[in-house]
């Protein structure tokens, strides 16, 4: 069992106060794998380097992208700290051994829903799993948005569906994942599969179905409401709706990379990630989550987790039953 | 069965680069029935273009084609009864021996019986016979001549026509290759158009030469007309090499040549005291003794005879001499003199 | 691999230089392609349990593989056929038909090189999608679908037709005019001049272009992920098994899978093409052809290749167009907001991409034609070996070149991960081989007695290769160095796992971009590309006239 | 400065589709210091190949090469002092007329001045002053062929070497190249080989003439030696049209031909009573009167000469009648004699 004590390695303590920092860190520089948003990594990242002086590198990539990444470069691994991007993949690779585990000081501020138990990961933001629909087509139509999975199915919708494709993204599997641990699993497949029928289009990545809700390509598109709402601020005419039933949820997580360089400047961004003014930087940059640290201010756009009915979401199971279910999804939907 | 083509007043002009050029100039010929034709005359002076008229290839920009008197300018050139040999034989890659001389009658829709008896008969004919079978590529330069040749002749066409031919064979194969067209052709007593730029090549294989130079026709007549009536010295010197000395006529047959006078024929009627050029063919000037004195330059023994290259006054001419002989060595001092006859005066 | 022997031929044993050579081309060809190709195979059989070929029974008994195996087949076939069709029929125009335009509909062939390749998925959304200028602005249409196998055969064959049009018509106007007049001589109509001679001579010609589309499709993984909708192919499944699926055994199985019908391919090109190519370049200045002027043949074609020019036109001119737009289909105001983005992401990637492609693009170029010139004009043991690894890299896709190149180059003895040499390799290898095509295409044409001559005197082979073979091989050595540059400036999928923080690559933001549906940053950053692509063409081309090797760029 | 060549039985084999071919065979040759040797034969007889090995673009499967009694078979192409021409003269079309014969001197690092005199110079010789800036498609074959001599001559070769340099000129052109071509190499004395399949090319241009055969050597000699004393019927045919007659030896220097005893030349001893060919040369055959009678089959004018074909007895004879004389007609019937000394017997 791994230890949920910090690693015995020094320097990452506690930094409530980052602008602390001295010397020393002029010269340290950090790697980082980042499954957010481009603008709010870049952000975050200048944030931090002002904060601390530690230089960052990043890439951005779709957290299949940052594990097989991490898994090929297992025997020297070149980042240190992984951030962003649904939990379920940092499950993933902590059944790999590909993280290392790092209890940060201000995780304590983050409720144990939020973070793994054995300090593998530590979530920074909750993202919940809504429809997003086009408000003009919904009028222009006179349809009512739907309130539920099950009204995803009505005919009218039929081939007015967006849904990222849960093979290539962490957001669609967050849905199947849900729909199974909601529905039972074989009634979930099943459910897919007719869902199936509904869909034009399972894009690469999860936020595409909300833009193209947003742009009037498809009616619904299911994707994190955080995302949609972003769009909707951007002008597309969108708005969200929650399945009755309960939704699923992500929750972005933050890890240290087992192995990577500069594991000291990796705990300090960690430490810096989990901080309430860390968290609150997103909304600059057109992310809208729940913040995970208790002290953090949500923004005025997201919707907290007493708004909205909530699966209570696995995310071990979800993790370790990944391939299986992405396997059978797609022989359900592609063997019709 | 034998055809009469005639052209009248053909002209060709292409456009390149805004240029009009004038590849053919008013020619006017007439091909007799069953006769062997051969335009020759310098590269780029429309031989070619003469010939791809009269197959349909090029459309005059003016004059008109009569095959057996019948206007066939405006006919397309597949429905022309000409078949052509290529420089290049043409033939198709793709497909064999047998199939590409079968190619026209394929598509005349001959009944298959008949057409492997006409394409048969045919390759038996050029010593094909063992080769129905082949790919072009796989046949030399001549069989493939051959080829190209029965392709041609399978069509039964009314004109035969021939674009330089030969140029792409070697020598000895050049000369073989030559006999075995004009015998074919006096067989068979089509008519038939050659095109060449040997001279050797024209005289041998034609009834008629037809010498043409910038697009014009310089003359038109048969070989040993045009050899030994030159009618001007462009035609002199292209139908063989030929002495062209400058001389002026002191007579109405008599120029005075080197300081002195003598005898010359006047077909173009040059006035006494006219500038002209004196044509002397090197086979007839005669090396020992006569007037003229000259110095032997050059020697070139080439076999059936030997070239002298002899300085005479200040006059380079060539002279030939047949056979075997004691040998003039270069430096030597040799008196000459002419065959009676021999100097034409040319006025152009 | 390669190894060069003395052999009893037409030269000298061969030279130290070649020798040499031929050692390090070959183990460079070693080292960055079959090793890294090699790592992923072993891969798809590396258990913790040990080696097992279970991977490869799942993707055999898998009906959903087979399915898309079965899909992919039927994908390349139909794009090829129909981009080769086409290709053929703007050469054939180009070349017979007395058509107006003929300079736009060969400038036209340049446009897909010069442009990512995924652009066109991303016009023809904006075009035929739901809410495209064409199918809702234009037809009014509700629920236009271009998403699947229709929009992606539009889509691919609007991209490769342009390559096999480049291909035929210099077969075409290589074709001796006289076998054509020879034809209409022996009484042929036009059309049978057509059906019985041109085609035929051709077919060889059409077979390649086949073959060439159909590789270049089978590795296409961008165009399928952008507009595939759920008609899925291999290298889509391969990406979505490693990946999304975190199974990257069953993904190495299956592009495995995929390079065996590569091979399959290459070995039929090799083996039934072989010396079946019965265009010949004579070297002497055949006639000119006779253009078809007759009516009823010229403008019935000058309809549909003029439609078809439109369609590509359209297509790429939605890109910049789409650039200066706030919202395509919602908000058509005029913005400079996309611009702002990607500049206010910092030029860096810009820059890098920039910077990277121009390192790569002359060792491409060069070792493309150092290659192509080994294979056609030197002997040794292995040649036919180097012409075909060195061509593998094309017909792979690049996400698996990717992922062999991290398992290869992030361990001990060379470790590159994370460094700018492992994406200039990446693009050299993978770039090289539409080099070496032109190249060995252009040798082949070159008369043996230029090097004669040369060599005779007295320059050894380094000086024959560059003083007479480079420039004679100008415009294959140019379109080798600019298809290199541009396909490194529009690489995406094989440096999806080489980009590291320090190179950031623009197409990687692109795709990115297109990816969550942010298309007016998407098309702001190709503007960006297309811009510096075609500087870079202009500039490359004047710098190559200074070495005297002339280029073809003035035909486009 | 002037370099002898030596060539000591050189073979060269040829691996192709698992057959091996034997271009060369055994051959040994001397070529004397400043002589210009030129090697005959058909196609495919080995000519280019024995070129090739003394160019070093081809090695020797054995046999030696000595260049001034140094063996050099092992000195690389490019470190060989042999300077070649071309068939198809292999400019480099990127370069201009001057950077082409410039080429050499700038690989071996002349400095500039003397490079451009040199250059200069060679170019002048050459009548191309005035087109040192051209690229070499702008130039006229002729003018092509005289650049890649001056590309060749720049270089001061101790062995000047040509492969069939005139073939791609036109008939008239290329007789006015060779005779450049030899007053050049007579004036700057370099030991010369030319190949070519043109015999009376060869005989124009060379002091000595090599026949090969097969990958052989079948006679080596001055023209008219080859010319007059063929030792085989091969040499006989291939160095100029020759009547080849089917005799039998009737005594040391006799033998009966269309039972007549004739006076034959014997070189190579035939035996009485044995069958041997008897060479005649077309120009030896006197028409008009003598002990024979034959047929005129047909009559070709070629303007400096007429060809016969004549039926005698059982044979076709050849023969030729020079400058213009009262024509035989094809049917004719005609005495005819051959000049003494005429018949030579070939044993092979
Ligand atoms: N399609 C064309 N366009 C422009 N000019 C042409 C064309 N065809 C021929 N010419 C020009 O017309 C002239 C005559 O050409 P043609 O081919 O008839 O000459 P030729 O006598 O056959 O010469 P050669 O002996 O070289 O074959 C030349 O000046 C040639 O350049
Ligand atoms: N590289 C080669 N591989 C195989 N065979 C060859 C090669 N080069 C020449 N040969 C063969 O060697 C023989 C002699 O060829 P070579 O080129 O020397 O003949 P040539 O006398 O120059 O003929 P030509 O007059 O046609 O040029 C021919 O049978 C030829 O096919
Ligand atoms: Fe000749
Ligand atoms: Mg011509
Ligand atoms: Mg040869």
């Amino acid at each position: 069992k791994p230890a949920t004590t910090p690693s015995p390695s020094s320097g990452g303590q506690a930094q409530t106060q980052p602008s602390g920092s001295t010397e020393p860190k002029k010269n340290m520089k950090l790697v980082l794998y980042a499954g957010m948003m481009e603008d709010h990594v870049k952000g975050a990242v200048a944030e931090f380097e002002a904060a601390t002086g530690i230089k960052v590198e990043w890439v951005r990539m779709s957290s299949g992208e940052t594990l097989t990444r991490i898994r090929a470069e297992k025997d020297n691994p070149q980042a240190s700290v992984w951030y962003g991007g649904p939990a379920d993949a940092y499950v993933a690779a902590a059944a790999e051994g590909l993280l290392e585990p790092y209890v940060s000081p201000n995780a304590e501020k983050v409720p144990a829903q939020f973070k793994d138990p054995n300090g593998y990961w530590t979530g920074v933001y909750v993202g919940l799993l809504g429809f997003g629909y086009n408000t003009a087509l919904m009028q222009e139509k006179g349809l009512t948005p739907p309130e539920s999975w099950e009204d995803l199915l009505k005919p009218e919708f039929k081939g007015q569906i967006a849904l990222a494709n849960p093979g290539s993204s962490g957001t669609s599997y967050t849905m199947l994942a849900t729909i199974a641990q909601l529905m039972g699993e074989d009634e979930g497949i099943e459910y897919m599969a007719k869902l199936h029928e509904q869909i034009a289009q399972y894009p690469k990545s999860g936020t595409a179905p909300g833009q193209m809700a947003g742009r009037g390509e498809v009616l619904i598109g299911i994707s994190f409401a955080h995302d949609i709402v972003k769009y909707a601020k951007e002008g597309m005419p969108l708005d969200v709706t929650f399945p009755k039933e309960g939704t699923g949820y992500e929750i972005g997580g933050i890890a240290l990379i087992k192995g990577g360089p500069d594991q000291e400047a990796a705990k300090i961004f960690i430490d810096w990630a989990l901080t309430k003014e860390a968290q609150e930087l997103g909304q600059k940059y057109g992310s809208y989550q729940s913040l995970t640290n208790v002290e953090a201010t949500n923004p005025p756009e997201a919707f907290s987790l007493s708004e909205v009915k909530t699966i209570n979401y696995d995310l071990e199971w979800a993790g370790t039953n990944r391939t299986r279910l992405v396997e059978k999804w797609s022989k359900a939907v592609n063997m019709q | 069965m034998r055809s009469t083509l005639r052209l009248a007043n053909l002209v060709k002009e292409f456009e390149s680069q805004k240029r009009t050029v004038r590849a053919v100039d008013d020619v006017s010929l007439d091909f007799p029935a069953g006769a062997f034709v051969t335009l020759l005359g310098p590269s780029g002076c429309g031989k070619t273009t003469v010939l791809r008229m009269i197959a349909g290839l090029e459309t005059p920009t003016s004059g008109e084609i009569y095959l057996d008197d019948r206007p066939i300018t405006a006919v397309p050139p597949n429905k022309r009864e000409t078949a052509m040999v290529f420089q290049n034989y043409a033939l198709f890659p793709h497909l064999t021996v047998f199939e590409n001389v079968a190619y026209g009658l394929r598509l005349r829709k001959v009944p298959e019986a008949e057409l492997r008896r006409a394409v048969a008969e045919k390759l038996e004919m050029m010593g094909l016979g063992s080769m129905a079978d082949r790919q072009p590529n796989q046949l030399s330069g001549g069989q493939q001549q051959r080829v190209a040749l029965a392709r041609a002749l399978v069509m039964s066409p009314k004109i035969l026509l021939f674009d330089e031919p030969l140029s792409n064979l070697d020598a000895k194969l050049r000369i073989q290759v030559r006999e075995d067209i004009r015998q074919l052709q006096r067989r068979l007593g089509v008519t038939t158009v050659y095109v060449t730029h040997d001279q050797e090549e024209a005289m041998a294989v034609s009834d008629y030469v037809v010498i043409m130079n910038a697009g014009r026709v310089e003359q038109a007549g048969p070989p040993e007309e045009i050899y030994y009536e030159p009618c001007s010295s462009f035609v002199a010197d292209f139908i063989g090499g030929v002495n062209l000395i400058p001389a002026r006529m002191s007579g109405p047959a008599e120029a005075v040549l080197l300081d002195r006078a003598v005898p010359v024929r006047n077909p173009f009627g040059a006035a006494v005291g006219q500038e002209v050029k004196l044509a002397l063919r090197p086979e007839e000037v005669r090396l020992g003794e006569g007037p003229f004195a000259g110095t032997v330059e050059r020697a070139i023994f080439l076999g059936r005879l030997t070239e002298y290259v002899i300085r005479v006054g200040g006059e380079r001419l060539v002279a030939v001499v047949h056979g075997r002989h004691s040998r003039l060595s270069e430096g030597a001092v040799t008196n000459l003199d002419f065959n009676p006859g021999a100097l034409v005066a040319l006025t152009r | 691999m390669a190894f060069p022997a003395v052999r009893r031929g037409r030269r000298q044993p061969v030279e130290p230089v070649v020798l040499v050579t031929v050692l390090l081309v070959a183990g460079a060809l070693w080292l960055f392609i079959v090793n890294p190709l090699f790592q992923v195979m072993k891969q798809s059989v590396m258990t913790p349990e040990g080696i097992s070929f279970q991977a490869y029974w799942d993707v055999v008994a898998s009906e959903r593989i087979l399915r898309i195996f079965g899909n992919t087949l039927v994908l390349c076939t139909t794009v090829s056929l129909i981009a080769t069709a086409i290709g053929f029929l703007f050469a054939y125009t180009v070349a017979y038909v007395q058509v107006p335009l003929k300079g736009l509909f060969r400038a036209l062939a340049i446009l897909p090189v010069v442009s990512p390749p995924f652009l066109v998925s991303l016009s023809a959304i904006l075009l035929f999608g739901r809410t495209g200028l064409i199918t809702r602005g234009l037809l009014g249409m509700e629920n236009a679908n271009i998403y699947g196998f229709g929009g992606l055969v539009l889509v691919m064959v609007l991209t490769e037709f342009p390559v096999t049009f480049l291909m035929l018509i210099g077969l075409l106007q290589n074709i001796d005019v006289s076998l054509e007049e020879a034809a209409r001589n022996s009484g042929a109509t036009r059309w049978q001049v057509f059906r019985t001679v041109t085609l035929p001579l051709l077919l060889p010609g059409l077979a390649n272009a086949f073959l060439l589309v159909f590789i270049q499709a089978l590795a296409d993984f961008s165009n399928p992920m952008v507009i595939g909708g759920n008609y899925m192919v291999l290298a889509v499944q391969i990406y979505q098994q490693a990946i999304g699926g975190y199974d990257l055994q069953g993904g190495a199985a299956v592009a495995v899978l995929l390079l065996l019908i590569t091979v399959a391919v290459f070995t039929l090109q090799r083996y039934w093409l072989a010396g079946r190519s019965y265009v010949t370049v004579t070297g002497k200045p055949a006639r000119e052809r006779t253009q078809v002027r007759d009516p009823w043949v010229v403008w019935p074609l000058f309809a549909v290749v003029s439609l078809l020019t439109l369609v590509v036109i359209a297509m790429y001119a939605l890109i910049p167009i789409n650039a200066f737009i706030k919202l395509w289909g919602i908000n058509w105001s005029f913005t400079l907001d996309n611009f702002k983005y990607v500049l206010g992401l910092g030029m860096k990637p810009i820059y890098d991409t920039t910077r990277l492609a121009l390192i790569s693009m002359p060792i491409s170029g060069l070792l493309g034609m150092v290659i192509a010139y080994l294979v056609t004009k030197k002997r040794f043991f292995g040649r036919g070996v180097m012409e075909f690894v060195a061509m593998l890299s094309l017909a792979v896709p690049g996400t698996v070149i990717g992922i062999g190149y991290i398992l290869a180059f992030n361990k001990p003895p060379l470790v590159l991960t994370a460094t700018g040499t492992i994406l200039v390799l990446a693009f050299v290898f993978r770039n090289m081989p539409v080099g070496i095509r032109s190249g060995i295409a252009a040798l082949q044409q070159i008369d043996p007695s230029m090097e004669e001559a040369s060599i005779n005197l007295g320059a050894t082979t380094q000086q024959t290769f560059v003083k007479v073979m480079l420039p004679l091989m100008g415009s294959a050595f140019f379109s080798g160095l600019l298809y290199s540059f541009v396909r490194a400036m529009t690489a995406v999928s094989q440096v999806i796992f080489l980009v590291s923080a320090k190179y950031n690559l623009l197409t990687v933001a692109i795709l990115n971009q297109v990816d969550v549906g942010r298309w007016g940053y998407a098309s702001a950053y190709s503007t960006v590309l297309i811009l510096i692509v075609l500087v870079v063409t202009v500039l490359l081309a004047l710098i190559l006239r200074l070495f005297g090797i002339r280029t073809s760029i003035s035909d486009l």
